[in-house]
């Protein structure tokens, strides 16, 4: 156990610290500070390949993919630096965080050498279609299919809750391949471009009035044989080592993220003179201490802790799920009915300050990438060894 | 000792809410979320015209059906559950309260036939107001509907007053709302005439205006939980309707047992105000603070059982969640409700 | 809706008050404001039969079969009344408030006439007979078997959880009387004399260091065939209405139990100065609030109010059990380590001051009579008309 | 940065487990519970003569093995686990820590060698203390088994003494406590002569002592999952294992999010004493906050899991409900270490 950094360390944060301060100070100053998910997207493109020109798009990445080869500590360093430094949210988050790593794993020499530096030049930003109007919890009801025609699959199907679709140039998808197969069998992930005739993305508007969600209609929608990534009909593996990824080292980043979010909080309750009622002082303390045991629960996680690092990784999703939920209330409490008021809009338009925002956004945190519920299920199950529930034979 | 609702109460309720069930719809909601006034015309007029519900608490001799605070809070319930875009708790409930017992002849004979027909429309202020020499100054932003009203009662240190909307002292802005469907508008009066309703205090308004607002979210929770019982009983995942889960059914059921003790609260307050008993300041508080918090936790509930539709714009549920929202921090937040129910059962000088 | 009490319950009020007012200040001033279920066992039988000789034992029941006919409104105020005069808890609580109105309901008329005025006299004290190793949660497992041996049912099996059976001159149990027979079908409800040769009775020791519960066992135990209430086979609608009792009127008496449990709190926190914590003021009022909306609750429930009339009754086992917990943790908040402390007593004895016994029994509240998880089953079933879970095919 | 144990630190880790797996036994406890002194003493030489166990915060030069909050934590969590009944906490962590930090070489020379090996049995006192001309006096009914110390270090107004127990002005007395395998003792000074430890002050020694008891919470509450684990799935009810049944899945669950997050806080604080982090008070308070009331919830949900058997004397699951309830009250409950932690994080001139 060492909790200090090493002098390389030291100077790498020095090196990252440098160049984000100089970056966002500088030519991409619009951007410094901003956390809306869909607001800018062409500056936050220009801002992925500037990323990448200068090496610091995905820092974690051998160096031939455009990474730095860095250590966890160190990817950790970088994370704390981008958030303090006012980074703004990554439009090329999927690809970056999510598929390349998948990448990394399962994918052939080929694949990696066409894919991954695309992702890190920020020249393929990507989506992730998992999810079916039938298919939501129960991830394996997915009916979206795909099958080879020559040299390319020719997919059919319908995808909702697709985050970013509509600044996307590529999604991975999950398909059934293998036709009347059902349940985890005959699915496979494949690697589709969506700026084709097949293709149209619908954006669904959300409560909190931005549309970062949309459906993604796939009528014949087609790609190349080859972009399949692990086998044929092997696509639930890959897509389950993606959730896994999700629920890993993709969340140092986020938790800087909450970090500056606990902190508005914090200054606001000190604007307003809440920070000295003992009742908010309580739940301001409690998510400080719930955001410290997140990092070092992430650390654990990562760390390879032998002591129950799986059970470390699998209640993590649930764990800042329900901590930001918290933190929306708190922040509500805080603000009381200021954080009911926005500047006046045009008619029609809806926008809520940024903490009201947290509050509205943190009540999709505890659905995507698998409910509160469907964790639950998952910890007991795969964390603690009790049996699965009996399942149905209803049609959905 | 009786706990429940009289014959003339039942049938109000049942009229009450056949009538909205009949023509309140979301649509109506949504187009007056969108237009930016939170006022569905149409509905508002119905329910003046039809049924009479803009003066149920105005005496009979002001064109009122001079009701108490339980057939008012039968009303909150139901226009709660359609999260109706009314300005029917400021105007019907607060404003009319205040004017039909604080008023002198004259003033309830100028306002309450009018706020009986539903032709006129008030709101209130119940923060940020001080008055010197009849003139009342300050700033609100947390007016309901402002925008819609023609004189605002203002609460200016426990004396309430009535201020007209139309004059150059008086500045009332537009603003965009968490809630949409009882925006909160800008207030700000500078030395405005204000004519003082001499006959009560604020003291007295505010636990039939918590109450209102309780209910109205007693009938917000319930919505939450029947739509949500509705949607699981279809939504089929894992072979089964998701309804038959122990995580789905308990978290329904948990909700019930909120809404069970939401209900006890509101009619509690309710016949307390009615009885003028003992216990209607200590009632009031409970109902606003228990049924807010039921409220925000069933639609909470609500948005993650209904999965990603219930995050969308176009479903409803968003529309109860920002309301209950909305209701929590009106008049005083729960902990702070809790708080005067403290000072009521812990006196100061019986404490160590 | 009228929240006043008339000129005849006033005067009602007013001679319960007198009569408990000189009998706890007088002959029976030593159980005053005894709180725990198995201290002074003889006294407390002596006490009901005190308040049987003077009709105060059963006021809601008829008056020729000892009671006085008490409107909803007088039970409530003898409750009230019976609470703040200090008086103990009911040995025969299980005799009065359940079994007698089970009776009234499904007695015969010779039944009504031998058991009501023994128990309305104190000369019978009751004990329940329905939990089994086996069967739990899932009451419908029961095992004991009852058979007709000539004019006398023959019953074998093991109870337990049998409340203050040590006690009691009888117990009602339910049994199996069709053989092979399975879930809710084939049961009896039968009522059995305990000071027999075929009945063995072994207290459990609880957490409390006390033994109000005990197991029961049947062999060869033996009572007369006629004392089967209600029809042979349909001892499941006889439990379940009891069930339904237990929810019922028979809260209101333990509601003002509950008034001087949350009085004591109250005055603990005075005195030591925590009802000055913010914190501890949230959590004194938010029990305030809870106890009384159990009241009103009760009152909407037996009142006749229309509106979800059941689901009133079908959230109050959970509500006060859960409010009940929630008050223990309170106490033990406020009282600090305090609470911890009891006078030293002889080795191997175990007993808490009051507020910390509450802390501890509480954690039974939230179990027996059906655990809060069946009671969300059931609210979810009956009060929500959801569909059951899938019955598994193990044997337990 | 590496946040896991080192190699000697998991070879710690596994040899404790299996030491205390092998010899401690709840009937051990229990006999410890009877007789009134919370001593299990085969347990305790046991600790001492087989593994050192008593010597581990000791300085080698003093017989012991010098080792650190990480081992520390480590030795805790194993004997929370078995709800052991050791003068562990008290003894060989925090009056062997006081001595250790603030003792003269005399001090040192003179009760270390014997801590180390087990033979001498210390407790503390935290509150209630004063100390005038080297004469401490005061009252505290919580000494953890103070009835078998031959010393005890108090604590006064930051300093930090040393008092024999064996002086006509120290009075210790039993007393039936609700936790009984470390039961609460009375004791009152008048006028005792204590010796000061110089070098250190108490706010120094409660890091280590906050971060022992959370860790000793950390043992017992993954003791709760664990015996509750194996219970659901044995039990049968409607045909079904209970531990099937997603209300008990997703209870279990949520005790394993707790825990996760305890496992988390402990060795954070750990590892801050170790390298004497800026944090060490921060993650000390977030640990004995955050373990404690995680482990209190975990015994209430074994007993609600296990059903009327949990209930009873005779299954241990009342132990750890009964320790869990005293190590939340020991040393400063929840809600105080969050106040303090709100002190360093909202510094009061950053104030509105």
């Amino acid at each position: 156990m060492r909790l200090t950094y090493t002098e390389s360390e030291r100077a790498f944060r020095a090196e990252a610290a440098d160049w984000l301060q100089s970056a966002l100070s500088g030519e991409f100053s619009d951007l410094r500070g901003l956390t809306n998910r869909v607001s800018a997207p062409k500056r936050r493109l220009e801002w992925e390949q500037h990323l990448g020109q200068a090496r610091w798009s995905v820092v974690g990445w051998p160096a031939k993919f455009g990474g730095r080869d860095a250590t966890l500590s160190e990817r950790l360093i970088f994370a704390e630096e981008y958030a303090a430094a006012g980074g703004p949210p990554r439009l090329n988050h999927l690809g970056v965080e999510l598929l390349g790593p998948t990448i990394l794993t399962y994918g052939t020499d080929a694949q990696k050498s066409v894919f991954l530096p695309a992702i890190s030049a920020g020249e393929a930003i990507w989506c992730q279609g998992y999810s079916e109007p039938s298919a939501g919890s129960d991830l394996s009801a997915i009916r979206t299919s795909a099958q080879l025609h020559g040299d390319q699959w020719s997919i059919n199907g319908q995808k909702v809750w697709t985050s970013l679709a509509q600044f996307s140039d590529w999604a991975f998808i999950l398909a059934r391949t293998t036709p009347k197969s059902v349940g985890r069998d005959g699915l496979s992930f494949l690697l589709v471009p969506l700026d084709q005739p097949g293709v149209s993305i619908r954006p669904i508007r959300q409560i909190t009035g931005d549309a970062e969600f949309n459906e993604l209609f796939l009528d014949d929608a087609r790609t190349a044989a080859d972009n399949v990534l692990g086998k044929v009909g092997g696509g639930w593996e890959v897509a389950m080592s993606l959730l896994g990824i999700e629920r890993g080292v993709s969340t140092l980043g986020q938790q800087m993220t909450f970090r500056n979010e606990l902190d508005a909080v914090m200054a606001a309750a000190r604007r307003n003179g809440t920070a000295k009622d003992p009742l908010i002082r309580q739940r301001l303390a409690q998510s400080e201490i719930g955001l410290r045991l997140m990092r070092f629960g992430a650390l654990r996680m990562l760390g390879g802790a032998s002591d129950n690092q799986t059970n470390a990784a699998i209640t993590y999703k649930i764990q800042w799920a329900s901590w930001r939920r918290s933190l929306g209330e708190l922040a509500m409490d805080v603000l009381g009915q200021e954080a009911e008021i926005a500047p006046a809009l045009p008619a029609g338009e809806y926008a809520m300050p940024m903490l009201t925002e947290l509050f509205l956004s943190a009540r999709a945190d505890t659905i995507y990438g698998g409910t509160n519920q469907i964790q639950r299920n998952l910890i007991a199950e795969r964390g603690l060894g009790l049996p699965r529930e009996p399942r149905g034979d209803l049609k959905g | 000792m009786r706990f429940a609702f009289s014959e003339d109460q039942a049938a109000i309720h049942d009229a009450v809410d056949s009538f909205l069930t009949s023509i309140s719809t979301s649509g109506g909601t949504r187009l007056a979320m969108d237009d930016g006034t939170g006022l569905d015309r149409p509905l508002w007029h119905a329910m003046a015209s039809e049924l009479g519900l803009t003066g149920t608490i105005i005496p009979e001799s002001f064109g009122g059906s001079e009701l108490g605070a339980v057939e008012t809070a039968i009303i909150c319930e139901a226009l709660g559950y359609q999260v109706a875009a009314v300005p029917w708790l400021a105007s019907a409930v607060i404003a009319t309260h205040a004017i039909a017992r604080g008023g002198s002849d004259a003033q309830r004979s100028e306002w309450l036939p009018r706020l009986a027909e539903g032709n006129a429309i008030l709101s209130f202020a119940d923060k940020g107001f001080s008055c010197q020499n009849g003139l009342v100054s300050g700033t609100s932003r947390f007016v309901p509907q402002g925008c819609s009203a023609e004189a605002i009662i203002v609460h200016a240190d426990n004396r309430v007053y009535l201020v007209s909307t139309d004059t150059e002292y008086c500045l009332m802005s537009p603003q965009t709302s968490l809630d949409q469907t009882r925006p909160l508008a800008k207030l700000t009066l500078d030395h405005a005439k204000a004519e003082l309703l001499a006959a009560v205090g604020w003291d007295e308004i505010e636990p039939l205006a918590w109450t209102a607002i309780a209910a109205d979210a007693l009938g917000g929770a319930q919505a939450c939980l029947d739509q949500s019982v509705a949607y699981v009983g279809e939504r089929v995942q894992f072979g089964r309707v998701i309804g038959s889960f122990q995580a789905v059914k308990h978290k329904l059921a948990d909700m019930l047992i909120g809404l069970e003790q939401a209900r006890s609260a509101v009619y509690w307050a309710a016949g307390e105000i009615d009885s003028d008993g003992d216990d209607a300041r200590l009632a009031s508080h409970a109902a606003k603070s228990f049924a807010c918090e039921t409220y925000a936790e069933c639609a909470g509930h609500a948005i993650q059982l209904l999965g990603g539709i219930g995050f969308t714009w176009e479903h409803d549920a968003h529309l109860y969640f920002k309301r209950a929202r909305a209701n929590l921090s009106m008049m005083g937040a729960p902990s702070w409700h809790r708080e005067q129910i403290a000072k009521l059962i812990l006196p100061e000088d019986l404490c160590a």
